[in-house]
C-alpha cells in the first residue's frame, strides 16, 4: 500500500492545493509541504519495514487484464533513494519559491505532479505504466518551464516537449512492440525479462528504450534542450528539471536495459561509454566558454550525468555504485547551486557572469555556501560527487583506460569551470548590481543546510549510500553474467 | 408457469403496469408525480432483468426468448426508458408523455425478446406508434409534420415486415425465427423484406430519411425513444435472426450494402449540419450503419461487439437528449458556446456523450471503436475497415466541433437555468456511467461476454 | 406454380399497389387510404400460407394485422385533421422539415 | 589506547574552521584571535607527548582504525598511523604551523574581522588537511588530505578577494596541482585495484608484487602527482605566482608544508619508486634538474617572496633527488630542517618589508636591517641555513648528507652529485642577497621600527632551531632506518668550498656594479626561464581557442538558431547540440516535403471541401417532401427483393 500511496499522494495533494488558497494565505505553500513531508514519511515507513529479499516493497494488482496491463510497482534501495530525493526537493521548490505569487495555487500543484509523476517512473515496473508515467512527466515540466519561466520561455518550454516527446516515442514503439509480440498480451518487465529475444533484437529495442532516457540523461547530441529550458525556468523548475528529471533518465538507464536486453546491452555498452566519455569532455568544456551562470550548470550537469552513463555501461561493480552515487550527489550539488543562482538573480536581475562579483564582501553567508557547493561540484573529495566519480573512475580502469583516463581529464577541467563561476561571483570587487545585496533569507538558507549535509555526509560516510544501492547494482549485474568483483 | 419462468416475463408485464399507472394517473395527477409512478415499476423491472442476467433460461412461450441477449436488452431498453422519463416535461409530450414513454419501452423489451414473427411485429409497432404520438404531442406544425412523415414511413416498414413474414410462414410453415429454412426463392425474399422492415426501423439508407426530420422536428424525448430503445431492440432483434439463420446471402450483403451507405451518408451530411439535433439525427444513422457494418461482417466477436456498441451507445444518446431537452429543439452550434461554464453539469454531460460518441479514449465509446475495429480487422473484412475508418475520422470532426465549441469561454454570461433534479439525475448517472466504464471496462466487457451462447 | 405461389404473387401485388399509391398521390387522405390497402396484402398472404401449411398461426396473423390497421386509421385521421388546417391536405406542402 | 589520541589531532583545527567559518556566534576580533591561535597550536600540544614518546621507543608503531566502508565484496576501513615518517612530518607540521599561526596573528591584525575569521579559518583547514595526509594509514584519508590542502591553497592564495591577480594566481595554481592530483588519484586507484584493499601496508607490497608494467605505470603516476603538488621542473610555474597570497600563507603553505608533501609522498611510496629503477633515475634527475633550475632562476629575483619561492623550488628538488637515490630518510631529515628555515626566512622577510615600507622588492629592503635588527638577525640564520655554511647552519648538514647519498649512490649519482654541488653554490649566490642588500646604508634614514614581541618570538625560536637542527639529521636517518651516508672528507671538504664560493658570488653580485646590473637585465632568467609564457602559448590560449570556438564566443560558429531576442552572443554556440536541432528540422522538413503545406494542404482542403459538397448534396437528398422518402424506400425495396430471388437461382 506504501508504495500507491507514494503516486496517489503527491497526486491528491495537487489537486487539494489548487484550492487550498481558499483557506487562507500561502496555504498552498504549507499544503505542499505537508504533501510532500507525509510522502517521505511513508516512503520511510515502508521502507524500513520493507522485507530483506530483492524487493523492499513489491504491489502487484490487475488494472485492465484484457489488454494485459497491471499495476506493478517494486522499490529497492535505489528506488528509496531516488524517491527520497524526489519528496525532499520537493520541499526545497517550496521553500525558495516563497515568493512566488503569480498563479501560485497552479504553481504549487504543477510542483506536487512533477513529484507524482516522477515518483510513478521510479516505482513502475509494467513496461506501459512506466512508459505512461514517463510521458506524464514532461507535462508538468512543460508548463513549470512555459508559464512561469523568465525571458523567451516558451521557446525553451517548447524546445523541451519536442525533444522529450519525441525521444518518447522509442520508449513506446519498444513497450509496444515488446508486449504485442509477448506470447499473451503482457507488459510485466519481469515476465518479459525472461522473453529471450535474440540479440540483434535486443540491441533495437534497447536503442529504443536507450534514445528516451539518453535525451531525458542527456548526452550529448541530444542535449540542446537541457541549456535553454535551464535558463528560462523558475528556480524550482530548474531544481525539478535538474534534480528530478535527469534522474529519472539515469534510473532507467540502471534498472530496465540490465533487466530486459542483457545481451544487447553488453554489445552496446562499449559505443554507450565512448558516448558518455565525449560528453563529459564536451559538457566541460561547453562549461568553461558559457557566459550565463545557470547555462554553466547545466552543461557542468551534462558532463556529470554523462558519467553516469559511463558507469552505468561499464558493467562492473565499481562502475554501477559509482552511478548510483553520482546520481544522487548530483541531485543535491546542482539543486543547490540552482538554488543559489536562482536566488542571485531574484536580487540582482541578471545571471551574466560579467556583471557580478564580489559577494563575499556583502553576502558571506552566500559565499560560503557557494563555496561549499563548489568544492562538490569539481569532486572535492569529501563530498559525494568525488565518492561517485572516484567510484566510476576505478570501474573504468578494470575496463578499459582510455575511458578512465577521460574521467580523469573531467576532474580537471572541472576546476576550470568551477573557479570561473565562484571568480566571477564571490570574488572580485562589487559592481554596480552587487553592490546593494542583502544575503540568504532563512527560507533559502535552510534548503542549502539541508542539501550541503545531504553532500558532505554522503561524502564522508558513504556506507549508508552504497548499503542501499547494493541490491540493485547485484541486480543489474546478475544478468550480466558478472559477478561481484 | 414455472417461477423461473415468472421472473422472466416479470418486466415486460411491469412495464405494461407502468404504461397503465401512467395513463390511469396522467389525468387526475400532476405530471412529476405520474412520472413517478411509472418510473418505479420500470426501475424494479430493470433491477430484476439485471439480477437475473446469470439465471438458467425460463422462456415463458414460445413467443418471447429468455437468454441473455434478451435480457441485457431489455435491461438497456428499459433502463433507457427511465433516462427518457426524466426530461419528458409536460410542456412538450402533454400529460400522457410518461405513459407513452413506458409503452415504447415494453415495446422495445418486447421487440428484444422477439422469438417469433408476432412478437417481432408488435415490439416494432409497440416502440413505433408511442413514438409517433409523442412526437404530434407539442401540435406545432413541424412536430406534426415529423410525426407525419414517421407514421407514414414506419406504416409502409411494417407493411414490408408484414410481408417478409408472409414469404417466411409460407416457406416454413411457422413464424420462429429460427425455424426458418434459408433456401428458396420464397425465403429469400421473404428475408428482404424482414430485413427492410428491420432497416427502416434502424434509420439504415435508404430507408433513414424519417430520421432526421423527427430528430429535429420532434420533442426530445422522441429522438431519444429513436435513439436508443429502438436502436437497441431493433439491434439485438437482428442479431438473434442474423445469429440463428445458418449464414444467409441476402441478409449479410443487404445490411453490408444498406450499412456502409449508412456511415458514409450519416457521417458526410452530419459534418456541415449546424443544429445540435440534426447533427445527433445523422450520426444516429451512422452508428446503425457500423453496427449493420458488424452483423453483416459476422465472426465469433459479433455478438460481443454489437452488445458492446449498443450498450455505450445509449447512456451517450440519452444524455446527449437530457441536455438537448433542457436547450429546446432549435439549439444551434453558437447557442452551446460556453455551455461548460455556464451551466456545468449539463455542459459536461453533452461534452462526455460526444466524446464517447466521437469514440475519444476516456468515454466508453473507445472501448466500442475498439471492439468495432478489431471484429472489422479480425474478420478481414477490409472493405468495411476502410468505410468505418472514414466513417469515424469524419466522426471526429462534427463530435469535437460541437464538444469544443462548449468549453469555450461564454461570450456573454448566461443566466445559471435551474436543472429539475430528474434531469440532474440523469446526467450525472450517464456521465458516471460513461467514465467509469471507458477507464474501468472490465465489468461491461465480462457482462457481456457471459451473456452470449 | 403451386397455389400457394399463385396466393403470394397476389398479395405482393396488393402491397405493391398500396406502396404505388403512397408514393404516387398527392393528397394525404389519398396516401392514408393507400396505406390501408397495402396493410390488405399481407392479411391474404397470411390466410394463404395459414390455409396451405393448415396451422392457426396464419389467421391469429391476419387478426393482429387487422388490428394494426385500425390503430394506423386512428393515427392517420388525426394527423390527417392537424395537417388540413396547416397544408390543406397536400403532402408536398410539408416540407419545413428538410436539409 | 593512545592510538586513538592519534585521530584527535586533526580534530582541533576542523573544529576551529567550522567555528570559524559558520560563525554561529558572532565572534569579534579577540575572540576569533584566541580561538584561532587554540586551534592552531592544539595539535601541537596534543602530538608533542606521542612523538616523544614514540622516539624515545616508549611507544611502537600503531594505527588507529577511524571506520570500515564495504563496497560490495572489499573491506575498506580508514585509518591513522603512527609510523617514523608521519612521526617526523607530523611533528615538523605542528611546530611550524603554530609559530606561523603566532606570527599571522600579529601579521593580519590590520585585516576586517571577517577577512580575518576567513583567513585562520582556512589555516585551520589547512592545518587539518596537512596532518590528516602525514598520518594517514591509508590512500583514502591521503587523498583526502591532499585535495583539501589543494583547496585551501585556492582560497589561500586568492583571499585578498578584490585583486584579480591573486585570484588569476590562485586559479592557476588550483588547475596546475589539480592535473598532478588526478594523476595520483589515478595511481593510487590502479593500487587499489592491485591490492584489493586501501591500507599502506598493503598497498605497497602489492605494488611491489605487481607485473612489471603496471608497477612502472604506477610509480610514474605517483611520481608526476608528487611533482605537482610541490611546483618541480614541469608544473613549477604556479609557485611564483603564488606569491600573491599574504606572507604567512607563503610562509606555511608555499615553504614549509603543502610544497614538501610530495616529498612525503615519495618518501612514503618510496619502496615502489626504488622498485623500478627507471623510475628512480627519473625521480632524481627532475630533483637535480629542478633544483638547479630554481637557483638560477632565484638569483635573478628582485622581489625577495619569489626569490624564496624560487629557492623553495630548488630545495624540494634536493629532496627528491635523496628520494631518487634511495635515501628516503635523507629526504625528510632534509624536509624537517628545510621547514624550519624556510619559514622563518618567508615571516623574517616579511617583518623586513614591512620595516621597509611594505613592497617586498629586494631593493626596498636597503638598511633594513638598522630598522628591524632581530629579525635582520633571524633572517641572516636562516639564509645561512639555506644557504648551507659549513658546520654553524644546520641546513648545512641536511645538504651534504643528501650530497653524500648521491655519491654513495654509485657512478651516475656521482654525477648527479656534482650537478648538485653547482646548485649549491649557486644557493649559497642567492642565499645571502637580501641579507647583504639590508646591510647597505639606506638611501633615507628611517627611524627605528618596534617588532612586536608576537612576530619575533616565533622567528628566534625558528632560528635555533636552524642552527641546531643538524643534530636531528642523524637520529631522523636513522629512525627512518635509512644510515647516514659517510662520503669521506675529500666530499665534505668540496661542499665546505661550493659553500663559500656562493657567499663570495653573493658579495659580489651586491656590490660590484657591473655584476649587479647584468643580474638586473636577466629578464628572462627572472621569468623564470618564460616558462610561463611558453604554457600560456602552447596549452592555454589553444584550449581557450577551443572553447570560443564551440561555445561561440566569436560568433563564427556560434550563429543562433532561431534563439529568440534576449540571446547572449556567448552561449548556444555549441555545434553538437545546434547540430541535433539542424538535422532534426532538416529531418522534418524532408520527411513533411511531399506534404508541404501548400501541396499538403491543397489534398486535405480538396479533400474537405470535397466532403462539404457531398454533406449539401445529401442534405438536399433529403428534400423534405414525404413522396420522395416513399420513392425512396421503394427503390430500397426493390433493389433488395430483386437482389435476394435472383440469389437463389444459382
Amino acid at each position: 500500500m506504501g508504495l500507491s500511496l507514494q503516486i496517489l499522494l503527491p497526486f491528491f495533494g495537487g489537486l487539494a492545493v489548487l484550492f487550498a488558497p481558499r483557506f487562507g494565505r500561502d496555504y498552498e505553500r504549507y499544503g505542499t509541504i505537508a504533501v510532500m513531508a507525509l510522502t517521505l514519511l511513508v516512503l520511510i515507513f515502508s521502507a524500513l519495514n520493507g522485507d530483506s529479499g530483492r524487493w523492499l516493497q513489491l504491489v502487484q494488482a490487475d488494472w485492465a487484464p484484457s489488454f494485459g496491463i497491471q499495476v506493478l510497482l517494486a522499490m529497492d534501495g535505489l528506488s528509496a533513494a531516488m524517491l527520497a530525493i524526489s519528496s525532499i526537493l520537493g520541499i526545497v521548490c517550496v521553500f525558495i519559491s516563497w515568493e512566488v505569487t503569480h498563479r501560485s495555487a497552479m504553481y504549487h500543484a504543477v510542483i506536487c505532479w512533477t513529484v507524482a509523476a516522477a515518483n510513478g517512473v521510479f516505482l513502475a515496473f509494467d513496461l506501459l505504466v512506466f512508459a505512461f508515467f514517463w510521458e506524464l512527466m514532461i507535462i508538468p515540466a512543460f508548463l513549470l518551464i512555459g508559464l512561469w519561466g523568465h525571458g523567451n520561455r516558451e521557446h525553451a518550454a517548447m524546445k523541451f516537449l519536442v525533444f522529450n516527446a519525441v525521444a518518447g516515442l522509442g520508449l513506446l514503439a519498444a513497450v509496444f512492440w515488446m508486449g504485442a509480440t509477448a506470447p499473451e498480451i503482457t507488459f510485466d518487465a519481469f515476465v518479459l525479462s525472461e522473453a529471450g529475444y535474440s540479440t540483434p533484437v535486443q540491441v533495437i529495442l534497447l536503442l529504443g528504450f536507450a534514445l528516451a532516457f539518453m535525451v531525458k540523461l542527456p548526452v550529448p547530441p541530444f542535449h540542446a534542450w537541457l541549456p535553454d529550458a535551464h535558463t528560462q525556468a523558475p528556480t524550482a523548475g530548474s531544481i525539478l528539471l535538474a534534480g528530478l528529471l535527469l534522474k529519472t533518465g539515469a534510473y532507467g538507464l540502471f534498472r530496465f536495459p540490465p533487466l530486459l536486453f542483457p545481451e544487447g546491452l553488453m554489445a552496446v555498452a562499449p559505443y554507450g561509454m565512448a558516448l558518455g566519455a565525449f560528453g563529459v569532455v564536451y559538457g566541460a568544456i561547453l562549461a568553461c566558454g558559457q557566459v550565463d551562470a545557470k547555462r554553466l550548470i547545466a552543461y557542468t550537469s551534462i558532463a556529470h550525468m554523462s558519467i553516469v552513463l559511463m558507469g552505468v555501461c561499464g558493467g562492473v561493480h565499481f562502475a554501477l555504485a559509482g552511478a548510483g552515487v553520482e546520481m544522487i550527489a548530483h541531485a543535491f550539488s546542482s539543486s543547490a547551486l540552482f538554488l543559489l543562482i536562482g536566488a542571485l538573480q531574484h536580487r540582482t536581475g541578471t545571471r551574466d557572469l560579467r556583471e557580478l562579483g564580489g559577494l563575499q564582501k556583502t553576502a558571506p553567508a552566500f559565499a560560503t555556501s557557494f563555496a561549499v557547493f563548489f568544492a562538490a561540484a569539481l569532486a572535492m573529495p569529501g563530498t559525494a560527487n568525488f565518492l561517485g566519480e572516484a567510484l566510476v573512475i576505478t570501474g573504468m580502469f578494470q575496463v578499459n583506460w582510455a575511458f578512465a583516463a577521460i574521467a580523469l581529464v573531467s576532474l580537471v577541467v572541472s576546476v576550470v569551470y568551477a573557479t570561473r563561476l565562484i571568480g566571477a561571483i564571490v570574488f572580485g570587487k562589487p559592481k554596480s548590481e552587487t553592490a546593494v545585496f542583502e544575503d540568504l533569507k532563512p527560507y533559502e538558507l535552510w534548503p542549502i543546510i539541508a542539501l550541503g549535509a545531504g553532500t558532505i555526509v554522503f561524502g564522508l560516510f558513504p556506507q549508508v549510500l552504497i548499503g542501499w544501492l547494493r541490491p540493485a547494482i547485484d541486480a543489474a549485474l546478475l544478468p550480466l553474467g558478472v559477478g561481484a568483483p | 408457469m414455472t417461477d423461473g419462468s415468472i421472473w422472466s416475463v416479470a418486466p415486460l408485464v411491469l412495464l405494461g403496469l407502468a404504461a397503465i399507472l401512467a395513463m390511469v394517473l396522467a389525468p387526475i395527477q400532476p405530471t412529476p408525480r405520474v412520472r413517478i409512478a411509472a418510473a418505479l415499476p420500470m426501475a424494479l423491472a430493470v433491477i430484476i432483468l439485471l439480477a437475473r442476467l446469470g439465471a438458467p433460461e425460463a422462456p415463458v412461450s414460445m413467443l418471447l426468448a429468455d437468454d441473455g441477449m434478451a435480457r441485457l436488452g431489455s435491461a438497456l431498453a428499459a433502463a433507457a426508458g427511465l433516462g427518457i422519463l426524466s426530461f419528458t416535461r409536460t410542456i412538450c409530450t402533454g400529460r400522457e408523455g410518461p405513459a407513452l414513454v413506458a409503452i415504447a419501452a415494453a415495446g422495445g423489451v418486447a421487440l428484444a425478446s422477439a422469438n417469433h414473427g408476432a412478437t417481432l411485429f408488435l415490439g416494432l409497432e409497440l416502440t413505433t406508434l408511442p413514438m409517433v404520438a409523442l412526437a404530434l404531442m407539442p401540435r406545432t406544425e413541424a412536430a406534426v409534420e415529423a410525426g407525419y412523415k414517421l407514421f407514414l414511413i414506419a406504416g409502409v416498414g411494417a407493411g414490408a415486415l408484414l410481408m417478409g413474414l408472409v414469404f417466411g410462414f409460407g416457406a416454413s410453415g411457422s413464424l420462429r425465427l429460427d425455424a426458418w429454412s434459408v433456401d428458396g426463392p420464397v425465403a429469400a425474399i421473404g428475408l428482404a423484406f424482414v430485413l427492410v422492415g428491420l432497416s427502416v426501423k434502424f434509420a439504415l439508407v435508404p430507408f433513414h430519411m424519417w430520421s432526421p426530420d423527427l430528430f429535429a422536428g420532434a420533442p426530445a424525448p422522441v429522438g431519444a425513444i429513436a435513439g436508443s430503445i429502438s436502436k437497441v431492440a431493433v439491434a439485438i432483434a437482428a442479431l438473434r435472426i442474423g445469429l440463428s439463420l445458418p449464414a444467409p446471402e441476402i441478409w449479410t450483403l443487404g445490411l453490408l450494402l444498406a450499412g456502409g451507405a449508412a456511415v458514409i451518408l450519416g457521417n458526410l451530411a452530419a459534418l456541415r449540419q449546424d443544429n445540435l439535433l440534426r447533427m445527433l439525427g445523422y450520426s444516429s444513422i451512422a452508428h446503425s450503419g457500423y453496427i449493420a457494418l458488424v452483423l453483416s461482417v459476422g465472426g465469433e466477436l459479433m455478438g460481443e461487439t454489437v452488445l458492446v456498441y449498443v450498450a455505450s451507445y445509449a447512456p451517450a444518446i440519452v444524455a446527449a437528449f437530457a441536455v438537448a431537452g433542457l436547450m429546446g429543439t432549435g439549439t444551434r452550434l453558437e447557442d452551446l458556446r460556453g455551455l461548460a461554464w455556464s451551466r456545468p453539469l449539463a455542459g459536461v454531460a453533452l461534452g462526455v456523450a460526444l466524446l464517447s460518441m466521437a469514440g475519444l479514449p476516456p468515454a466508453v465509446g473507445f472501448v466500442a471503436k475498439i471492439y468495432l475495429f478489431s471484429t472489422l480487422a479480425g474478420e478481414a473484412a477490409w472493405g468495411p475497415l476502410v468505410i468505418a475508418a472514414i466513417g469515424s475520422a469524419l466522426g471526429f470532426a462534427y463530435y469535437l466541433r460541437f464538444a469544443v465549441r462548449i468549453f469555450t469561454a461564454p461570450r456573454q454570461p448566461a443566466p445559471r437555468a435551474t436543472l429539475n433534479r430528474a434531469d440532474a439525475v440523469a446526467m450525472a448517472a450517464s456521465i458516471a456511467l460513461l467514465i467509469t466504464l471507458g477507464l474501468y471496462p472490465e465489468p461491461l466487457t465480462s457482462l457481456v461476454a457471459a451473456s452470449l451462447p | 406454380m403451386t397455389a400457394l405461389n399463385i396466393l403470394l404473387v397476389l398479395s405482393a401485388g396488393l402491397f405493391l399497389a398500396g406502396l404505388f399509391g403512397v408514393a404516387a398521390r398527392r393528397t394525404l387522405l389519398m396516401q392514408l387510404i393507400s396505406l390501408e390497402v397495402m396493410l390488405a396484402g399481407p392479411a391474404l398472404g397470411f390466410i394463404a400460407a395459414g390455409a396451405h401449411h393448415g396451422s392457426i398461426e396464419g389467421s391469429a396473423m391476419f387478426i393482429l394485422v387487422l388490428g394494426l390497421a385500425a390503430a394506423e386509421v386512428a393515427l392517420g385521421l388525426a394527423i390527417y385533421l392537424h395537417m388540413r388546417r396547416a397544408t390543406g391536405g397536400d403532402s408536398d406542402a410539408a416540407t419545413r422539415l428538410r436539409g | 589506547m593512545l592510538a586513538y589520541l592519534l585521530l584527535l589531532v586533526p580534530l582541533p583545527p576542523l573544529g576551529g574552521f567550522l567555528l570559524l567559518a559558520l560563525d554561529p556566534y558572532r565572534l569579534d576580533r579577540r575572540p576569533v584571535l584566541a580561538l584561532s591561535l587554540a586551534a592552531g597550536i592544539a595539535p601541537l600540544v596534543l602530538f608533542l607527548p606521542l612523538a616523544i614518546a614514540y622516539f624515545t621507543g616508549a611507544v611502537g608503531d600503531m594505527i588507529a582504525p577511524a571506520f570500515t566502508l564495504n563496497f560490495g565484496q572489499y573491506e575498506v576501513a580508514l585509518a591513522m598511523q603512527l609510523d617514523p615518517l608521519s612521526a617526523i612530518g607530523a611533528s615538523t607540521v605542528t611546530v611550524v604551523a603554530s609559530c606561523v599561526m603566532i606570527y599571522a596573528a600579529d601579521y593580519m591584525s590590520g585585516a576586517r574581522v571577517a577577512d580575518l575569521r576567513r583567513f585562520f579559518a582556512l589555516m585551520n583547514l589547512f592545518q587539518a588537511g596537512m596532518l590528516s595526509m602525514v598520518l594517514a594509514a591509508d590512500s583514502i584519508v591521503f587523498f583526502l588530505g591532499w585535495e583539501l590542502m589543494g583547496l585551501c591553497s585556492f582560497f589561500l592564495i586568492s583571499y585578498n578577494m578584490t585583486s584579480p591577480r591573486a585570484f588569476a594566481a590562485g586559479q592557476k595554481a588550483f588547475v596546475m596541482t589539480r592535473i598532478a592530483d588526478a594523476a595520483l588519484l589515478a595511481g593510487l586507484l590502479l593500487l587499489f585495484l592491485e591490492a584489493t584493499s586501501v591500507r599502506m601496508d598493503e598497498l605497497i607490497p602489492a605494488g611491489l608484487a605487481a607485473e612489471e608494467s603496471r608497477a612502472a605505470i604506477i610509480a610514474v603516476l605517483l611520481l608526476v602527482g608528487a611533482l605537482g603538488k610541490s611546483a618541480q621542473l614541469p608544473f613549477q610555474t604556479w609557485l611564483p605566482t603564488a606569491m600573491a597570497g599574504p606572507t604567512p600563507v607563503s610562509a606555511l603553505l608555499h615553504s614549509a608544508t603543502m610544497v614538501a608533501a610530495g616529498a612525503v609522498l615519495l618518501a612514503r611510496f618510496a619502496p615502489l619508486i626504488e622498485a623500478t629503477p627507471g623510475v628512480a633515475a627519473a625521480t632524481a634527475i627532475a630533483g637535480v634538474a629542478t633544483a638547479l633550475f630554481g637557483a638560477l632562476c632565484a638569483i635573478a629575483q628582485t622581489d625577495v617572496k619569489r626569490l624564496l619561492a624560487y629557492s623553495s623550488i630548488s630545495q624540494i628538488g634536493y629532496m627528491l633527488l635523496a628520494v631518487g637515490m634511495g635515501a628516503p630518510g635523507v629526504a625528510m631529515a632534509h624536509f624537517v630542517i628545510h621547514a624550519f628555515f624556510k619559514s622563518l626566512l618567508f615571516m623574517a622577510a616579511g617583518v623586513l618589508s614591512h620595516a621597509g615600507g611594505g613592497s617586498t622588492a629586494i631593493e626596498k629592503l636597503r638598511g633594513t636591517a638598522y630598522v628591524a635588527p632581530i629579525s635582520f638577525a633571524t633572517y641572516t640564520v636562516g639564509a645561512a641555513a639555506l644557504a648551507g655554511f659549513p658546520i654553524l647552519s644546520a641546513g648545512w648538514w641536511s645538504k651534504e648528507a643528501i650530497l653524500g647519498a648521491a655519491v654513495e649512490a654509485g657512478p651516475f649519482g656521482q654525477f648527479l652529485w656534482l650537478v648538485a654541488l653547482g646548485g649549491a653554490a649557486l644557493t649559497g649566490v642567492y642565499a645571502y642577497r637580501p641579507v647583504l642588500c639590508a646591510l647597505r646604508k639606506p638611501l633615507h634614514d628611517a627611524p627605528k621600527g618596534h617588532e612586536s614581541w608576537l612576530a619575533v618570538a616565533p622567528l628566534i625560536f625558528l632560528a635555533i632551531m636552524s642552527v641546531l637542527g643538524g643534530y636531528l639529521v642523524e637520529p631522523i636517518i636513522h629512525e627512518m632506518g635509512g644510515h647516514a651516508p659517510h662520503a669521506g672528507l675529500g666530499i665534505e671538504v668540496m661542499g665546505a668550498l661550493a659553500a663559500i664560493t656562493g657567499l663570495i658570488g653573493s658579495v659580489a653580485v651586491t656590490f660590484i656594479p657591473s655584476w649587479n646590473a647584468r643580474i638586473k637585465r636577466a629578464r628572462r632568467l627572472r621569468a623564470g626561464m618564460q616558462m610561463d609564457a611558453i604554457y600560456y602559448a602552447f596549452l592555454v590560449r589553444p584550449y581557450r581557442r577551443i572553447v570560443r570556438l564551440l561555445s561561440g564566443r566569436d560568433g563564427r560558429l556560434g550563429k543562433h538558431i532561431g534563439e529568440g531576442p534576449e540571446a547572449q552572443e556567448g552561449g548556444m554556440g555549441d555545434p553538437v547540440g545546434t547540430a541535433t536541432v539542424v538535422f532534426g528540422l532538416w529531418l522534418a522538413r524532408v520527411v513533411t516535403a511531399p506534404f508541404m503545406p501548400d501541396r499538403f494542404d491543397t489534398v486535405i482542403m480538396r479533400g474537405a471541401r470535397e466532403a462539404q459538397r457531398a454533406g449539401l448534396w445529401t442534405r438536399r437528398l433529403q428534400s423534405g417532401r414525404l413522396r420522395d422518402y416513399a420513392l425512396g424506400f421503394a427503390l430500397g425495396l426493390g433493389v433488395l427483393v430483386i437482389l435476394g430471388w435472383g440469389m437463389t437461382w444459382g
